[in-house]
C-alpha cells in the first residue's frame, strides 16, 4: 500500500482537477476508468483524440479527461462533434454524456447523426434520471419510478436506446453496466475499431438521486443489483431490450454492421459525378484508431 | 494577409447579395458551413454545396439550426473557418448558441437574412427588426459584432469582413443582411486574391503545457489553439479561468464575463465603421443601414434639393454601435431621422446616445417592403422645420 | 441618359427573371453601366403573377426600386391586368402578342408586340421563350447594345444550351427589326 | 530444491495497492469486487469524511487491478509484484 | 373574478420563491405546465408536478425547451391557463415561441430564473442579466410584459398577476426571477380564494360565424375562443388579418404588427407598476428590481444615514419600462444609480429615458452574488456629490 | 358538367382561400381530399376535430380544413398538438406537415411523442425534399436525387419513416402515395378508430422541385410512377420500407397495436398510486373517433 | 320489353361530373385515373393559363368519383345519376 | 432585538438546509418574527461543505444575507474550517462535539458542543442528527420559544417520522438544559 500516484489512467486525466464533482458511489467514474483504460490498451493517439460532452453529471466526463475536451450546451454534444469530425476527419471524436442529454433534449441530433453515420464514438451514462439537475425523470426512466418530476412513479414508455440507435442505422451498438468493467472496456475498445456511427449505452447508479429517492440503497447496492440482474445476449435482438423498474438488463455488443460513414459516402458520390477531377476529402483513418 | 486564391472568384460578376455574401465567405478563408433551408437565406448555403465539394470544403445541411449554430463552432475548434446562415426563425434558434461562442470565444460567422417579422412573420419580404435581437438575443452578458450590408458588393466585401473580425476579436459576427439585399442582384467585383485582407486565426506560438486558450493578449483577445495539436483544450460554457477550467465563483465570473463583454466595448471604436456624407454643418443627420440607407438617400437627395442641410450616417457596423460618434454630433446637430424597417430598435440606440441633445425622429415601418422615400423625406423635413 | 425603369411581368415559369438577369447582367458588366435587380419572390408567387424590375443607370444608383417603369415587358395577361397600368407616361409596353390582348393601352404608351412563345415553339423548346423576348427588347428598346446583351444571354444560360438561347435572342432581335410597333 | 524430479512449486501471483485515502469517496466498490476479497474499508475516515480501503489481507492480493478499474474516484489500484514462493 | 378555491392554499406558508411561484401559478387558475428541468428553476415544476394530478391539471415534462414552450400555447388554445419555466440557457431556447405567442396573441407565462450567464456561466448562482432578452430576445418587432419580484411573497402575488396581464393583454407575460429569490425561504401568506383577483380568459360571445380571433376590440386587445368550440379558428404565426388568415403584404404587416406592439406600448402607463419610496424631494433615485433592490435598500439606508436624499424605485413590471415616470423624475432628480446583476441592461433605457436630463450611473455586477451594498453606497455617494 | 360548387368536400375546407397556393400536379391538395373525404366516412365531429400543422407546402394544410386550425412553427406541431390534445382530451387532434418539418427540424419531437403514445394522428406528407423553401434535401431524399443543396447528388441514408415510428412506438403505421386515393381515405379511418400515436406516411410529388430538378417530369409522371413502382405489403416488417431513387416503393399499413396511451398510462398509475380517492383525468373517446 | 325470358338488360350506372374550370391547374390527374377514361383536358385555357378536363366522352362517366378524389385543387367531382337504360 | 444572522454549516446529507429551513419557520410561523433562509446550493455543493444562512429579525427583512452571524450551527471539520471565522464578535459557535475539533476558537465566541450524532444514533436513527441540532440550538439560543421550534418540526418532517423527530429535537433541548457552554 502507497500513496505514491503510478495510477495507470493517471496520465489520460486531469488530476488537477480531482476529485471530481461526481457523489460517492457514482458510476459515471467507473466508466471513466474503463475509457480511460481502453484508450491505452487500443493505443490511441491522445493528441488525436477529443472527448464532447453536453451537460450533466455524465456531460463533466470531458473536463476530466487530459484530451482536447469540448464541454458545450445540453444536448448539443453530437452536433458539435459532427464540426470536429468533418472539419479535420484526423480526429478520433468520441461523444460522453448522460441519457437526458443525448436522448431527451439531443434525440433529434442522435438519430441524425446515426442515420448520416457520423464517424463518433457515442458513450451514453445512463443512470435513468437526469442527474445534475436533481433527479428528474428522463426518457430512459422505468416505469414506476418516482422522481422530482414524476413524484407518483414514472408511467411513460421509457425508451430502449440501443434499439433507438440500431433503428436509425448506427454499425455498432452494445449496452453494459458499469459492474461490467473489463465487458465495457473491451467494447470501448472495439468501438474505436470501427468507423461510422458507435453507440454505447452504460448503465450506471445515481445514488444520490435515482437509488435513494427510490429507496434502493446506495451505488454499491446498484452495483450488486447490475451483477444479479444482468443477462448477457451478445448479437441480442435491438427490440428485445426494455429495461424495466428493477428488472433484468440485457447487456452485450448487439449490433456490428459496416455501412460507409458520412464522409465516405460523401467521397464516392461525389467521384462518381466529378469523376477522377475530384479530390476526395480526407477520410480520416480507415478505423476511428490504429492499434487495436 | 492575402486571401487564398482557390476560394476567390475574381472578376466582375452580377450576383444577389446571398451568392455574393458565399462569395465573400469563401473568399474569407471558410471552408465549413453548416446550415438549415429557410427564405430568403437559402441561396447562400445553396451556392456553398455548389462550390465547397471542389476546394476541399465541407458543407453539411443540419437537422435543424439548433445543430447548424453549434456544429460551426466544432468546425472552428477543429481549425476552420466556418459559418452558418438564417433568417428570423432560425437565428432565434441559435440562440443558445450565439451565447456560447461568445463565452468560448469562438469566431465564427453568422448570417442573418432579415424578414418581416415576428414569428413566421412575411417569409419572403424585407424587414430590419432582429437588430437588437443580434445584440441581445441569448440570456446573460455578452457582446458581438454586427455588419450591415447595403448592397451585393457589400454582402461580399462585408462577409470578408466578418470573418476577419471574428478571428481579430474572437468573437461570433453577425451580417445582418434584409430580404432586399439578399435578393437584389447588381455588379459585384471580387478582386484579385493578393488584394483581399485576410485575417488569419490567432495562433498560438507557445507549446502545449504553456498555451492557455484563454490567457488575454494586450487587447483582452487570447490566442488560439485547434484541437489534434496536443494542447489538450478545456472549452466550457461554464465560467471558467484562464487554462478553461470551470470555476463556479462570482470573482472567476467578473473576471471572464468583464473581459469578454469589455474586449468589444472598449474597443469600440476600432471595430465601429459607418459611412458618412455631408455632415459638416448638417442641421439633420438621417442615420440608417441596410437596404434603408439606399431608400433614405433618395429622401435625402430630394430634401437637398429643398435647401435642407442634410448629412447621411449609414452604420455598416450597427453592433458595437459607434457611441462617441453620435454623441460627438448630438451636440452638433438639430435632429437625427432614423428610418428602419422595425417599430423602433437602433433608434432607440441613438436616442440614448443622443441624451437628450439632439432629438431622436423614428420613421418606423414593419416590413414587407421599403420605405416610402416621401414619409421619410416628410420627417426630415419636420425634423428640420422642428429644429429651427 | 439617366436612370430607366424597367419591369418585366409574367407567370411563373416563363423565366420572368432570368429575363430581368440577363438585361441587368447586360447592362452592368457588358455595356458599363449601372444596374439593380430586385424581384417578387416567394412560394407566394409560385404559379401566378412574378415580376423582376430592372433599374439601369449610368451612375451609382441609390434608390433600387422601380416606381414608373419606363419599359415593360409583360408576358401574360394577368401581368398585364396587374402591372400595365404602372407604365411610365409615354413609356414603352412590350408584350406577348399571343398572351396578352391589351383592353385599352395606359398613359399613352407605345406598344411593342412579338408572338415570343409561338417564335421558341418554332426552335423547338418552348422554354427559350424568355429569351425571345429579350432579342425583341434589345432590339426594339436599343437601351443596351446588342453584343451586350448577346454576351449576358451566352453568360446566362446552362452550358449545353448556348447556341438554341442565342438563336432565339437572335429571333427575337431579328422580329423586332423587322416589326416595329 | 532438487534438481531432478519434484514439481515446481508454482510462482504464487502477489499483489499490492495503492490507494489515495483522500481522493477516496468510500463507495465501496473496490473492496465488493476484489476477486479475493482482499480490501477492507478502513475504521478510520479521510478529512472528507469517507472511510477508503486499506488492504486487510495482504497475501491475497494478486494485483489484478480490479479494484482499480471499479474505482470511480481513481483512488486505488493494483500492481502484481514478483514474489518467488519458496 | 375570484380564484378558483381549488387551487389556492390558502394560509401561511414558509416556501422559496420557487415553490411559491408555483402556488400563485394555481391560485391564478393555470392547470397545465409543461416543463424541462434546468437549475434553479426546477422546483416550480417539481411542486406543480406533485401539485397538479390532485387538481385535476396536467404537467408534462417535454423532451426540450423548444417543445415545453409549445406546449403550453397548445394547452391555452385549448382552453387552459398555462406556463412553462426554465433558466437563461432554455430560456434562450424559448425565443421562437415567445415570439409565435406575441403574434399570435396568445396569454400564457413564462418563468425565467436568471442565473449568472452567458452560457451556461454559474448555473446555481444568480444573475440579472436577461433582462434585455425578454425584451428583444425574438426576432422581429412585438411586445412582451415583464415581472420581477423580490420576495417568495412576490413570486406568489405577481405570478398570478403574470397570469391576470397575459389574459388581460392576449400577451406573452414573463416572471423574470432570480436565483436568489428562487431560492430565497420567506414566509408566503396566501389568502383566501374569494381575495385573489383573477383575470379570466376575453371569451368571446359571439357566435361562430360572427366570431373573429383577432379583432381588436376598444383596447386593441380581440376576445378569444378555444378549440372545439365550434369557431373554426385560424391561428398562425403568419401574418394575418382579423379572422387569422396569412395576408402576405406590408399593409397587413403594418396593421397586425403595430397593434402587437401599440397595444402594449400605448398601454403601458396601464400595465406599468413601480413602487417608490422617499422620492418627493430626493437628489438621487435608485432604481433596481428583483433581489438588487433588496440589496440596495440596505445601501440606500446606509446613504440616508449620512444625510443623503435617496429615493428608491422598484420595477415591479420591467417591461414595458416605466417610460413617463422615469421621464418625469428625470427633470426633477440630479442622478439615477442603477444597479443590476448584468453590466448594463436596464440601466440603458433609464439612461435612454432620462434623455441627459439627469446622469444614469450604472453599478454593474457580473453576478455569481448580489452586490456587495457598500460598492452601492459609493455610486449614491458619488452620484449625490457630482450632483451637487 | 357544371359550374355550381357540389362538392362533397366543400363543407370541410375554407373554400374561400382557393385556390390553394400548391403548384400545378402537387399531390398535398389530393391527401387533403381523401383526408376530407374520410372525416365525412368516419363521421367524426368537425366541431371537436383539429388540425396543427408546422412550416412548408404541406404545413399549410391546416390553414385550408375547415376545422379548427393551428399553422404552428417549422417542426414543432407536434408539441403544439400535444399541449391541445393533454389540455382538452376531447379533441380529436390530427397533425398534418411535411417530412422535412416533422422528421428533420421536428424530429425529436416525433421520437418522444411516439414514445409517450401521445394521442394524435400524424399524416407525414413525404416529398422528398423541402418544397417551400425551394427544393432542397430533406431526411428521406433518396441517394443520388439532386437538390439545391445537394447539386450533386444527395449521399446520406435517408429515414425510412414507418421504421423510425415504429420503432418508437407508434400504435398505427401506414404507408401510401397519393396515387392511392382509396387505400389512403380508408387508412386515414382506420386511423381515426385507434387511440395513441398514429403514424401515415404520404408519398407525394413535388413536381416544382423535386421531379422537375430530377428529370422526372411532371406531378402526372409521378402518379404514374407511383402506380407503377408501389408494392402493396400490409403487415411488412417495418425495417424493410428503405426507399431508394425510383425505387419500388412499399405501401400498406404495417403496424396496428395496442397499446395505453399517454394519458391512459397516466390515469392507472395516478389511481394505483392514490386510489379511489383520484379523479381520473379525461380521457376523451375511447377511439380517437366515433363511427367508424 | 317481354315480359318473360330475356334478361333484364342491366341498369346502366351514369355519371356526370361537375368542374370548376377557374381552380383547376391542369394537373391531368382526373383525365388519367378516370377509371373509364371519359375525360380529356380541355384544349382552350382558363384564366390562370392551364386546361381543365371535360367529359369528353359521358355516356362512360360512371360517376364514381374517382377524378373527385384525386383533384388537388378540388375543382372536379363526379355524380351518379339515375337513368333507366331501355 | 433587532437582527439575528444565523448559519448553519456541515456537509451535504447532514440536513444542514433543513435545519435552517426549521429555525427560519419557527420564527416566521409560529413565533410572529421575520425569517429569511438563503441557502449555498447546487451540484457544484454535492458531498462537499454546504451551509443555510437565516436572517430572524423582528421587523421586514430587506437584505435576506449573513455577513457576520452571531450564531453559527457547525457539523463538520470542513465546514469549520471555512467558516467559522466568519462568526461576529463574541457570537456563539455550536458545534457538533464529536466531528469538529476546534483547533482554536476565533472572535471570541462562546462555544457550545453537542455530540448530536451519537445522540441520532442513540434514537436509532443517525438521520435525525441535524432534529437533534435544532433542539439544542433552541434551548442553548432561546432565541426561539421552543413551541414554535416544536411546531415546526412538525410541519417539516415527513409526515410518519414526526414523532420521531420531536424526540429527536427533545435530546438534542434537554442536553442543551444539562450541558450548558
Ligand atoms: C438548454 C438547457 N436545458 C436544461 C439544462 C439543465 N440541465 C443540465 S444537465 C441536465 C440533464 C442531465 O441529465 P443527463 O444527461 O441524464 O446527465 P446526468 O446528470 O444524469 O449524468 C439538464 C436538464 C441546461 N443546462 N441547458
Ligand atoms: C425555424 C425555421 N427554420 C426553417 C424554416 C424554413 N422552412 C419553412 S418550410 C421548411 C421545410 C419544409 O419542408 P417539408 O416539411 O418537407 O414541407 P414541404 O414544403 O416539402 O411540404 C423550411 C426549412 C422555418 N420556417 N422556420
Ligand atoms: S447526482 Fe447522481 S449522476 Fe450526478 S454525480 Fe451524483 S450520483 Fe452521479
Ligand atoms: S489488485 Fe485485485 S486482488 Fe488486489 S485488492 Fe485489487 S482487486 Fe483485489
Ligand atoms: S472504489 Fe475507490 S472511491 Fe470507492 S472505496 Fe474503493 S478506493 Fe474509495
Ligand atoms: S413546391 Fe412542391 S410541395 Fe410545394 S406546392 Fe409546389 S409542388 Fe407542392
Ligand atoms: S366520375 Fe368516375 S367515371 Fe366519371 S369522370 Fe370521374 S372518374 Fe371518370
Ligand atoms: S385533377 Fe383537378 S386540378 Fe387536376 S386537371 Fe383535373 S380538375 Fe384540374
Ligand atoms: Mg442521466
Ligand atoms: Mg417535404
Amino acid at each position: 500500500m502507497s500513496q505514491v500516484d503510478t495510477n495507470p489512467v493517471k496520465e489520460y486525466l486531469r488530476m488537477d482537477r480531482m476529485p471530481s464533482i461526481w457523489c460517492p458511489g457514482c458510476g459515471i467514474g467507473t466508466s471513466v476508468n474503463c475509457f480511460a483504460r481502453a484508450l491505452t490498451q487500443a493505443k490511441v493517439d491522445l493528441k488525436k483524440t477529443t472527448v464532447v460532452s453536453g451537460i450533466g453529471c455524465s456531460g463533466r466526463v470531458s473536463g476530466y479527461l487530459e484530451l482536447d475536451s469540448f464541454h458545450t450546451t445540453h444536448g448539443r454534444a453530437i452536433p458539435f462533434a459532427t464540426g470536429l469530425k468533418l472539419a479535420n476527419p484526423e480526429l478520433n471524436v468520441v461523444v460522453y454524456s448522460g441519457e437526458g442529454d443525448l436522448a431527451a433534449i439531443g434525440g433529434n441530433h442522435l438519430i441524425h447523426a446515426a442515420r448520416r453515420n457520423i464517424d463518433l464514438l457515442v458513450i451514453c451514462v445512463n443512470n435513468f434520471t437526469y442527474g445534475m439537475t436533481g433527479g428528474q425523470v428522463s426518457p430512459t426512466s422505468p416505469g414506476g419510478a418516482t422522481y422530482s418530476t414524476a413524484p407518483y412513479g414514472q408511467f411513460e414508455t421509457p425508451f430502449n436506446l440501443p434499439h433507438l440507435a440500431d433503428s436509425c442505422g448506427a454499425v455498432y451498438v452494445a449496452r453494459w453496466t458499469t459492474f461490467h468493467v473489463r465487458q465495457l472496456t473491451k467494447s470501448i475498445r472495439e468501438a474505436f475499431g470501427k468507423k461510422g456511427f458507435r453507440f454505447i449505452e452504460v448503465i450506471s447508479p445515481c445514488p444520490t438521486l435515482y437509488q435513494r429517492r427510490n429507496k434502493l440503497g446506495d451505488g454499491l447496492d446498484a452495483m450488486k443489483f447490475y451483477k444479479e440482474a444482468s443477462v448477457l445476449k451478445n448479437g441480442a435482438d435491438t427490440r428485445e431490450l426494455d429495461i424495466g423498474f428493477q428488472s433484468p438488463i440485457i447487456v452485450g455488443s448487439f449490433v456490428n454492421r459496416d455501412r460507409p460513414s458520412f464522409i465516405e459516402a460523401m467521397n464516392k458520390r461525389f467521384t462518381s459525378v466529378f469523376g477522377e477531377s475530384y479530390k476526395p476529402y480526407p477520410e480520416g483513418p480507415s478505423k476511428a484508431v490504429q492499434g487495436c | 494577409m492575402a486571401a487564398d486564391p482557390s476560394g476567390v472568384l475574381t472578376g466582375q460578376h452580377y450576383l444577389d447579395g446571398n451568392h455574393a455574401a458565399c462569395e465573400g465567405a469563401l473568399a474569407a478563408g471558410c471552408r465549413f458551413a453548416s446550415g438549415y433551408p429557410i427564405t430568403p437565406s437559402t441561396e447562400v448555403v445553396e451556392r456553398i454545396a455548389a462550390r465547397l465539394p471542389r476546394m476541399g470544403g465541407m458543407f453539411i445541411q443540419m437537422e435543424d439550426e439548433i445543430a447548424a449554430s453549434i456544429t460551426l463552432q466544432g468546425a472552428v475548434w477543429a481549425g476552420k473557418k466556418a459559418l452558418t446562415v438564417t433568417s428570423g426563425p432560425g437565428f432565434s434558434l441559435m440562440m443558445e448558441h450565439i451565447g456560447l461562442a461568445a463565452m468560448t470565444e469562438c469566431p465564427c460567422v453568422y448570417i442573418d437574412v432579415q424578414r418581416g417579422g415576428p414569428s413566421t412573420g412575411l417569409p419572403t419580404l424585407p424587414g430590419q427588426a432582429d437588430m437588437m435581437q443580434a445584440r441581445w438575443g441569448s440570456h446573460g452578458d455578452y457582446e458581438i459584432i454586427a455588419l450591415c450590408p447595403e448592397s451585393p458588393q457589400e454582402c461580399f466585401s462585408l462577409t470578408v469582413e466578418a470573418f476577419n473580425l471574428a478571428e481579430q476579436w474572437r468573437v461570433p459576427v453577425m451580417l445582418m443582411m434584409d430580404e432586399c439585399v439578399g435578393h437584389m442582384t447588381e455588379r459585384v467585383v471580387i478582386p484579385p486574391a493578393d488584394q483581399i485582407h485576410v485575417v488569419d486565426r490567432r495562433w498560438t506560438k507557445k507549446p502545449p503545457g504553456e498555451f492557455k486558450a484563454f490567457e488575454p493578449g494586450p487587447d483582452m483577445v487570447p490566442d488560439m489553439a485547434k484541437a489534434g495539436d496536443g494542447h489538450h483544450l478545456f472549452v466550457t460554457g461554464l465560467t471558467h479561468d484562464e487554462r478553461g477550467y470551470p470555476v463556479m465563483n462570482q470573482k472567476a465570473q467578473e473576471k471572464l464575463v468583464r473581459r469578454i463583454v469589455d474586449k468589444i466595448r472598449l474597443n469600440a471604436d476600432k471595430i465601429s465603421r459607418v459611412e458618412e456624407d455631408q455632415i459638416d454643418g448638417a442641421e439633420v443627420v438621417v442615420i440608417s443601414y441596410g437596404i434603408t440607407s439606399r431608400v433614405a438617400m433618395r429622401a435625402v437627395q430630394m430634401a437637398r434639393a429643398k435647401g435642407i442641410k442634410v448629412g447621411t450616417m449609414r452604420l455598416i457596423v450597427a453592433w458595437p454601435f459607434p457611441e462617441n460618434r453620435v454623441r460627438e454630433l448630438a451636440s452638433k446637430v438639430k435632429a437625427f431621422v432614423v428610418p428602419e424597417l422595425n417599430y423602433g430598435q437602433m433608434s432607440l440606440e441613438v436616442e440614448r446616445v443622443a441624451a437628450g441633445k439632439a432629438p431622436t425622429v423614428l420613421v418606423p415601418h414593419g416590413g414587407g417592403e421599403v420605405h416610402d422615400p416621401e414619409v421619410i423625406l416628410e420627417a426630415i423635413v419636420q425634423a428640420a422645420r422642428g429644429a429651427r | 441618359m439617366a436612370v430607366t425603369e424597367i419591369k418585366f411581368g409574367g407567370f411563373g415559369g416563363q423565366g420572368i427573371i432570368l429575363a430581368g438577369i440577363i438585361v441587368g447582367k447586360a447592362a452592368a458588366l457588358f455595356d458599363n453601366k449601372e444596374a439593380t435587380l430586385t424581384q417578387a419572390f416567394g412560394p407566394e408567387a409560385r404559379g401566378s403573377a412574378c415580376s423582376a424590375q430592372v433599374v439601369v443607370s449610368d451612375d451609382r444608383i441609390l434608390y433600387p426600386y422601380v416606381t414608373h417603369p419606363s419599359i415593360m415587358v409583360l408576358m401574360s395577361q394577368d401581368a398585364f391586368t396587374r402591372y400595365a397600368g404602372e407604365v411610365a407616361q409615354g413609356g414603352t409596353l412590350i408584350i406577348e402578342e399571343d398572351l396578352v390582348q391589351p383592353a385599352q393601352i395606359p398613359n399613352g404608351a407605345t406598344v411593342f408586340k412579338v408572338p415570343a412563345t409561338r417564335l421558341a415553339e418554332e426552335l423547338g423548346r418552348r422554354m427559350v421563350l424568355n429569351i425571345v423576348m429579350v432579342g425583341f427588347f434589345a432590339s426594339v428598346t436599343k437601351l443596351l447594345t446588342p453584343e451586350a446583351v448577346r454576351k449576358a444571354v451566352a453568360d446566362s444560360v446552362p452550358r449545353g444550351t448556348i447556341d438554341l438561347n442565342l438563336k432565339a435572342f437572335d429571333k427575337g432581335f431579328e422580329w423586332g427589326r423587322s416589326h416595329p410597333s | 530444491m532438487s534438481e531432478t524430479g519434484g514439481a515446481k512449486k508454482p510462482k504464487k501471483v502477489q499483489g499490492i495497492v495503492h490507494v489515495d485515502r483522500e481522493r477516496c469517496k468510500g463507495c465501496g466498490f473496490c473492496v465488493e469486487f476484489c476477486p479475493t476479497r482482499a480490501l477492507d474499508l478502513d475504521s478510520t475516515y479521510n478529512a472528507k469524511g469517507y472511510h477508503p480501503p486499506v488492504l486487510a489481507r495482504p497475501d491475497d492480493c494478486n494485483g489484478c487491478d480490479l479494484c482499480g478499474l471499479y474505482c470511480p474516484d481513481f483512488s486505488i489500484h493494483g500492481v502484481m509484484i514478483k514474489t518467488n514462493v519458496a
